[in-house]
């Protein structure tokens, strides 16, 4: 009951938000965090609840968005065109990815997400044919609405914010089916999971598929926003990092963690650089870091966890390798 | 064999010596604290600023530079762990990646506001030039750095397989309450970690210093590499990350000589990937 | 024949840990797996779920072969089983960790849920229900593994040492929990150190030692095989397996 | 009278490019010093001589400085904080061609001017925006320079047959590489060696040595100031020295470039737009101005942005007012003569697109230890080529 | 009889808001072999794990040879010439047997013992030795049981706790290390031993205590409790 109030409370407040503060630059603030709580929420699925920590996220968000851009600068189309293709480049990338890798432990799996992220960069870096390191631009000038190119911040939000729902209702509906709970089993104990038949390669590939067409679609709505995308801005390891701070920072594994990182990181680093950038002395970052290091250090379950109480597992596994 | 190719395999090899010094004080927290250290590449570029100031402040070289860095480096990895990492240990994984890359900015832009965004560089001949024997070719401040890598990589080999304190430490990475049950304080073992890693960086960051430039950025071309250089060797290998190191080296100077540089990074990288499904605990870890 | 090995040798490196042991397993079996530790009885175990990929040998599953099937795959046929070092879900309640087993034959979260309270109320455990699954001791965590193992609806049930670190009494209770699970029609493989269990439950014991099967029999019959009682038993266990039936070692040990 | 007219201005404050930020901030200051503030020193460089914008009734200009980070979502979210928070007349930036891209169409979707001074990709001005101006030359117009430039060496006893060009793989690199290998193909003088490698490279031993192998006769390097640097070093130790060793500014005209690595790179040759000219000349007195607020030589990457940043200023003094629409009327009527600038530009005459069809270059040398002198063309040149490259 | 090496008083222990044990007190001499009785989740194993400092004690007393110890950490403890083989054992999986043992030894201020030390851990598990460099992660669960008992050996303590050792061991090595757990007694070793086998338990102890559900609710001579019909109660698990 109590969580139906605070649901709609935030909802409601979700929805008020660009009427409350509706200077473009706050609007367009909001629409950020929302796209980046997609984003967040998307890497969650196979990052916070699959507990497998991805790195190369980056490359599923510029599936999207290079597929969005693509559509438009390669065949004129809108680039609403690209999305499903984003998803389908995301979903076959993820499974070519997923399938050697998902087996791999923790750093392992990490790593080999960055290599296929920086390897996916710097071959597109290389080819002419996306644009290399120029990139692909946008409509810059609309043609009707369906190219999504908009003045304001408004539309934007609110697309974002519809996204973003759809996004937590899966993530929702997942962690309260088999496969959520499989997932989780599959943290703990791969080896017992699959005792007890949950086939952890398929179940960690699903979501690792799922979580990747979702980031697809922050991608494309990314680069229609800005109108652009190049390999540094689409596919940059710094992208996945923000992603993944954002979710650990607000609490993986939680519906809502995604959404609060969001909700703090994108205008914390939106605002001290709008109040500090211009001084050139580096303090956006030094402030930004010192925040980011601060909240770790008190609250490494990430800032949602301090409202939720359940216990987090603690590192038990004296006797946790079998022979 | 044509002999430009030997002068590529010869500079390839130091230059592999040199990723794995920087790597080995990651794969120390990293692979066997189990600590992940985003910021290892800014540990570097403090390593580099310390030798820069010795050499600006003091005029003195590498000799002075190389041990004040270490020192200067071994003492921040003693702060920052228990500043910060002793807490982030209590929580999951992610929270050491959030708070070590908290740290990363912290640390480069604190730079940054200090020493300002130019690129800064060591007199080109401070550790006395360039051997040439046979036509060959060969840098002392690169030649030095390999030297030392192989030094530092071998003690810091023994220390964790020969010695008790290695064995405590790795008592320590694997389950600290049983730890505790055998007598060993967790917290001194992790802090001398972090002070013997933080100082090979700091080593590794000062002797690159002689032939790099230094840049507040620097850390995050050379993170990378580490990263790289210790998933191959295998996570808390060190040996594994001087291998890994040396062929690293050598393949992106073959390859960036051979195919072209832009397509070096991509080779190290296909030949990583590849290589994980093979071998997924990487060349010389263990499972 | 439900479950057959055959010639199953699993090597680590040059060791042998399973040196070309074969058994079957007629539907109703209660097979007693006894033998000093270290003797395989464990990694032979791996080899029948899956768990561990056989250096040689074959499996089979109701006449068919499954050695090349993932553990989960046997789980979906009817094999299910405990681990010896419990392998609980940390993360979760006593509940949701049934429910992982349940989840095996009914996908939807509410069928699964009333599936694993009712094994929790079988085996004894609803009481813990909402117990974050760390809380419990060994003892009890082995117990959670059968009930988890219970709610995929097995076929062949295979425990490995489910009762160590139980006294007497509770000993006796598992015993009646063993016997009613074998009533539901399960078939049964046990790996116990604890004689009583095996005298009381077994219909036919196989005694390894070294990897290699080295007796096989009735119970009565294998602890009194001499072999088996200077590799295994001691002098001490032998004298009490056979100083007392089954039916006067339910009664609890003297003191 | 405390009238002010404000500029919004994009730069990269932090990340890699950090430095150029940090040069353009020190260089605006000097420039709003010299509008803001009376300077009959400089004669009749525009805006000097009275104090304030004489337009707009003495109106003094203030620099709002944004950090784009290097990154265009982030330009693009600051153009839009300094066009509706900040209400700035006009946008100036954003040095990465990318960022430039993204933080000029919220410009144009406002109707607000932007000005650029340094970023070089060709699309910038192919895109039908008519509140775009760039003052800077672009690929094309180097490629001219150096087709001549190495025709006259040629024509003065140098061998220039074999052309070799190095450079990193971002839009920068690549984009102006393949014009310069067009610009010569085009002349029947196809490129023979094309070394590209990846930017900030931990290594050009490789790239060094490919080069040592093939023997080019010119050498023309494109990199920004740690390559540069890097490749000077790694050049020295594989001892390998081309006959004529040219570069694309970027780089290699950084001050760190010269502070760390000129005296092994003596007698390189670097395209510039800026040349210092006799002392008392205003583009002197500016570059004193300069040093001694930044405590670096100007460069020309710098002397390019303030020069571009004095075109919209001069440009916002005619429109006489801070109305958008005026200020690009203003823009596209701007008809600077090379005396009026500060740098070696022919003038400032702005196509429909919005380039500046007058902008050029001229090619300096690295001489005497840390300075660059000017070399070509002849007729402005202070001292003569020389030749072969000389290095350490 | 000498003065108690380790005496409890009214100990209590919470796990979060759960309570693990709720008032034991109890009491070890020097030289004895005390067993800890009580059927499943009694709170052996807590009490153990809070004497050795591994959880936190909420209230009571805990001293050991005089010494108040509760609150100190395990580490602390242990070097005050404490050991415990704890409940799942806790092995460090990743490295081999023999450094295991030698990790055991790590609180021994007198290095010169540790190798007539490991002798005799290898002398009482003969396994152990045969596999001295293998991996502990990859030994079989009565082989994990020898090394944790045999780790806990190594650091030659005044007090070795032992919880649950014949857990998982095969019948005849139960009945050789019960062997040398009466000859270590003999020799003057203190042992606080938590034991399911009751009977095998009161056969080497001198004394016992009986916790149910989190309480002492019954302590005396082993002699005396192996006939106490409390102790059949407590024993049968009856409340
Ligand atoms: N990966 C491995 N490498 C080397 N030896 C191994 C490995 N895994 C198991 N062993 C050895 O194989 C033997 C058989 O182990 P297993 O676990 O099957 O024994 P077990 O019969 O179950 O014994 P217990 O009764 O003690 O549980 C043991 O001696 C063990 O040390
Ligand atoms: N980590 C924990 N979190 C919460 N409760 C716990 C935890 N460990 C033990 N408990 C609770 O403390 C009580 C005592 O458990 P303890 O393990 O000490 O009993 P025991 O006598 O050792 O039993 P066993 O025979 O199971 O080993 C039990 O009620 C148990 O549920
Ligand atoms: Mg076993
Ligand atoms: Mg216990």
């Amino acid at each position: 009951m109590r969580r139906w109030i605070w649901l709609s409370v935030v909802a409601a407040l979700a929805i008020a938000y660009p009427l409350l503060l509706s200077s473009p630059f706050q609007q367009r603030l909001g629409a950020l965090v929302l796209l980046y709580a997609i984003a967040a929420s998307a890497w969650n699925i196979v990052g916070g609840y699959a507990g497998q920590v991805s790195v190369g996220h980056v490359v599923f968000f510029g599936c999207g968005a290079y597929a969005a851009m693509g559509s438009y600068a390669k065949f004129g189309l809108s680039p609403l065109f690209g999305i499903p293709g984003g998803i389908v480049l995301a979903v076959g990338l993820a499974a070519v990815i997923g399938v050697p890798t998902l087996r791999l432990s923790g750093h392992y799996f990490s790593m080999a997400t960055i290599a296929v992220a920086e390897t996916m960069r710097l071959i597109v870096t290389n080819t002419e044919w996306l644009g290399a390191a120029v990139g692909l631009s946008g409509p810059t000038v609309p043609r009707n609405v369906f190219d999504l190119s908009f003045l304001s911040s408004l539309p934007y939000y609110y697309l974002f914010l519809a996204v973003l729902a759809i996004t937590l209702a899966i993530t929702w509906w997942m962690t309260n089916s088999r496969m959520g709970f499989y997932l989780r089993a599959i943290k703990d104990s791969e080896r017992a999971a699959r005792s007890l038949g949950a086939p952890a390669s398929r179940t960690k590939l699903y979501a690792f598929m799922l979580s990747a067409a979702l980031t697809s679609v922050a991608g494309a709505l990314y680069a229609m926003m800005f109108g652009f995308v190049d390999p540094e801005s689409g596919l940059g390891i710094l992208i996945s990092v923000k992603i993944l701070i954002m979710a650990a920072l607000g609490g993986a594994g939680l519906l809502f963690g995604p959404l609060v990182g969001a909700a703090i990181l994108v205008p914390l680093e939106e605002i001290s650089n709008s109040w500090l950038g211009g001084k050139g002395a580096g303090l956006t970052f030094v402030v930004y870091g010192a925040i980011i290091v601060l909240i770790a250090r008190f609250q490494p379950g990430g800032l949602l966890s301090l409202f939720i109480r359940r216990g987090k597992p603690k590192t038990d596994t004296g006797a946790g390798h079998a022979p | 064999m044509s002999f430009v190719l030997v002068q590529v395999i010869v500079g390839g090899l130091l230059l592999g010596a040199v990723y794995a010094l920087f790597s080995s004080g990651l794969t120390l927290v990293w692979g066997m604290m189990n600590i992940v250290n985003f910021a290892h590449g800014d540990f570097v570029m403090l390593g580099m600023y310390v030798a820069y100031v010795v050499y600006t402040l003091m005029g003195g070289g590498p000799i002075l530079g190389a041990p004040l860095a270490t020192l200067v480096l071994a003492t921040l990895g003693v702060v920052v762990y228990f500043a910060l990492i002793r807490d982030i240990m209590k929580g999951p994984m992610l929270a050491q990646i959030l708070g070590t890359f908290g740290l990363a900015l912290l640390l480069r832009y604190s730079v940054f506001w200090w020493f300002g965004a130019n690129f800064l560089s060591m007199p080109q001949d401070i550790v006395g030039g360039t051997y040439a024997f046979a036509g060959l070719r060969i840098e002392a401040s690169r030649l030095l750095a390999g030297v030392v890598a192989l030094l530092v990589t071998l003690g810091l080999h023994l220390l964790l397989t020969r010695t008790s304190l290695g064995s405590k430490m790795l008592a320590v990475a694997e389950d600290q309450t049983a730890a505790q049950l055998m007598g060993i304080r967790p917290d001194t073992m992790q802090a001398i970690a972090w002070a013997i890693a933080a100082g090979a960086t700091g080593l590794a960051g000062a002797l690159i210093a002689n032939f790099f430039y230094i840049v507040p950025t620097v850390g995050e071309t050379l993170g990378i590499v580490a990263f790289v250089t210790v998933s191959l060797g295998g996570f808390g290998s060190v040996p594994g990350a001087l291998v890994a190191g040396l062929l690293i080296g050598v393949i992106e100077s073959l390859s960036g000589y051979l195919i072209g540089a832009i397509y070096k990074d991509i080779v190290v990288y296909v030949l990583f990937l590849f290589f994980l499904w093979f071998r997924p605990q990487g060349l010389m870890g263990k499972m | 024949m439900l479950l057959e090995a055959r010639n199953i040798t699993k090597a680590f490196g040059s060791f042998k840990a399973v040196d070309d042991a074969s058994v079957t397993l007629e539907q109703g079996d209660i097979l007693g797996l006894i033998g000093p530790n270290g003797a395989g009885k464990s990694t032979f175990f791996n080899c029948l779920t899956g768990d561990l990929k056989t250096t040689s040998g074959r499996v089979l599953f109701e006449g068919a072969d499954i050695t090349d099937f993932t553990p989960e795959l046997r789980a979906e046929l009817g094999l299910a089983r405990t681990f010896q070092v419990p392998q609980t879900f940390e993360g979760m309640t006593v509940l949701e960790n049934v429910m992982i087993g349940a989840f095996l034959r009914s996908s939807h979260r509410k069928e699964a849920e009333a599936k694993a309270h009712a094994v929790l109320e079988r085996v004894g455990m609803s009481r813990l229900a909402d117990a974050p699954a760390r809380s419990l001791g060994t003892p009890g965590r082995k117990r959670l593994e059968i009930a988890r193992a219970l709610a995929t609806e097995p076929k062949v049930l295979l425990l490995d040492e489910a009762m160590a670190g139980l006294n007497a009494h509770e000993v006796k209770l598992a015993i009646d929990l063993v016997r009613d699970i074998h009533r539901s029609g399960i078939t049964l493989v046990i790996v116990e150190h604890i004689m009583e269990v095996i005298m009381s439950l077994a219909s036919r014991v196989m005694v390894f030692h070294q990897g290699k099967e080295i007796a096989r029999g009735s119970p009565r019959e294998v602890t009194s095989n001499p072999a088996v009682i200077a590799a295994y038993l001691g002098t001490r266990a032998a004298k009490a397996a056979a100083g007392h039936t089954p039916v006067e070692l339910m009664g609890g040990p003297d003191l | 009278q405390d009238k002010v007219v404000k500029i919004g201005v994009i730069m990269p404050m932090s990340g890699g490019t950090a430095s150029i930020g940090a040069h353009a901030k020190a260089a605006l200051d000097v420039a709003t010093d010299i509008i803001n503030n009376a300077h009959p020193e400089l004669g009749n460089f525009p805006l000097a001589k009275s104090a304030g914008l004489a337009g707009l009734g003495g109106a003094k200009v203030e620099v709002i400085i944004a950090d784009n980070q290097g990154n265009p979502a982030t330009g693009q979210n600051q153009a839009l904080r300094l066009i509706t928070e900040e209400k700035v007349a006009a946008v100036f930036g954003s040095y990465q061609s990318g960022v430039t891209l993204t933080s000029s169409a919220i410009a144009e979707k406002y109707g607000v001017p932007f000005l650029n001074s340094e970023s070089v990709a060709a699309n910038l001005t192919e895109r039908g925006f008519k509140w775009f101006f760039r003052t800077t030359p672009i690929a094309t117009d180097f490629a001219k320079i150096y087709t001549e430039f190495l025709a006259d060496m040629k024509a003065a006893g140098a061998k220039t047959d074999a052309i070799a060009l190095v450079h990193d793989n971002t839009e920068y690199g690549t984009s102006v590489a393949n014009t310069i290998a067009g610009a010569f193909k085009e002349k029947g003088q196809p490129i023979a060696l094309d070394v590209a490698y990846p930017v900030n490279a931990t290594d050009l031993q490789g790239q060094v040595l490919q080069l040592k192998d093939k023997k080019p006769d010119v050498v023309i390097m494109i990199s920004y100031t740690s390559d540069a640097i890097l490749f000077a070093k790694t050049m020295q130790s594989l001892d390998y020295k081309p006959a004529v060793l040219l570069a694309d500014d970027a780089g290699y005209s950084d001050p760190s470039f010269t502070k760390a690595v000129g005296k092994i790179s003596q007698g390189v040759f670097n395209r510039s737009s800026w040349v210092v000219g006799p002392p008392g000349s205003p583009s002197a007195i500016i570059a004193d101005m300069y040093k001694k607020k930044s405590g670096e030589e100007m460069d020309d990457t710098v002397a390019r942005q303030m020069q571009g940043f004095f075109v919209l200023a001069d440009a916002i003094d005619r429109a006489g007012s801070t109305e958008p629409a005026k200020i690009q009327a203003a823009l596209k009527a701007t008809d600077l003569k090379p005396e009026q600038l500060m740098i070696g530009y022919k003038g400032v005459k702005f196509d429909d697109k919005g380039q500046n069809v007058l902008a050029s270059g001229a090619i300096i040398q690295l001489q005497d230890g840390e300075n660059y002198v000017s070399v070509w063309p002849k007729a402005n040149a202070e001292k003569a080529p020389v030749l072969p490259y000389k290095g350490w | 009889m000498s003065g108690a090496l380790l005496r409890i008083e009214h100990l209590e222990v919470r796990y979060g808001d759960l309570i693990g044990v709720s008032d034991v007190s109890l009491e070890v001499p020097e030289g004895s072999v005390v067993a800890l009785l009580g059927s499943n989740g009694g709170g052996k194993t807590t009490t153990l794990n809070a004497i050795a400092g591994l959880i936190p004690v909420h209230s009571g007393s805990i001293s050991f040879r005089g010494e108040e110890i509760a609150g100190q950490k395990a580490f602390a403890i242990v070097r005050k010439g404490l050991a415990l083989s704890p409940e799942g054992w806790r092995l460090f999986v990743q490295q081999s047997v023999e450094n295991n043992l030698m990790l055991g030894a790590t609180p021994l201020h007198d290095k010169s013992k540790q190798a007539a030390l490991l002798e005799r851990v290898y002398e009482i598990f003969p396994r152990l030795k045969e596999r001295r460099n293998q991996r502990a992660g990859t030994m079989s669960g009565g082989e994990r049981q020898m090394l944790a008992v045999g780790r806990a050996l190594m650091s030659d303590p005044k007090l070795l706790m032992l919880d649950e050792p014949s857990l998982g061991l095969a019948p005849a090595v139960v009945e050789s290390m019960y062997e040398t757990f009466g000859r270590l007694h003999r020799e003057g070793l203190t042992i606080l031993l938590a034991e399911q086998s009751i009977e095998l338990a009161l056969e080497v102890s001198d004394f016992a205590t009986v916790l149910q559900v989190g309480k002492s609710v019954l302590s005396g001579t082993a002699a005396a409790l192996a006939q106490d019909p409390q102790v059949q109660k407590a024993y049968l698990g009856v409340d």
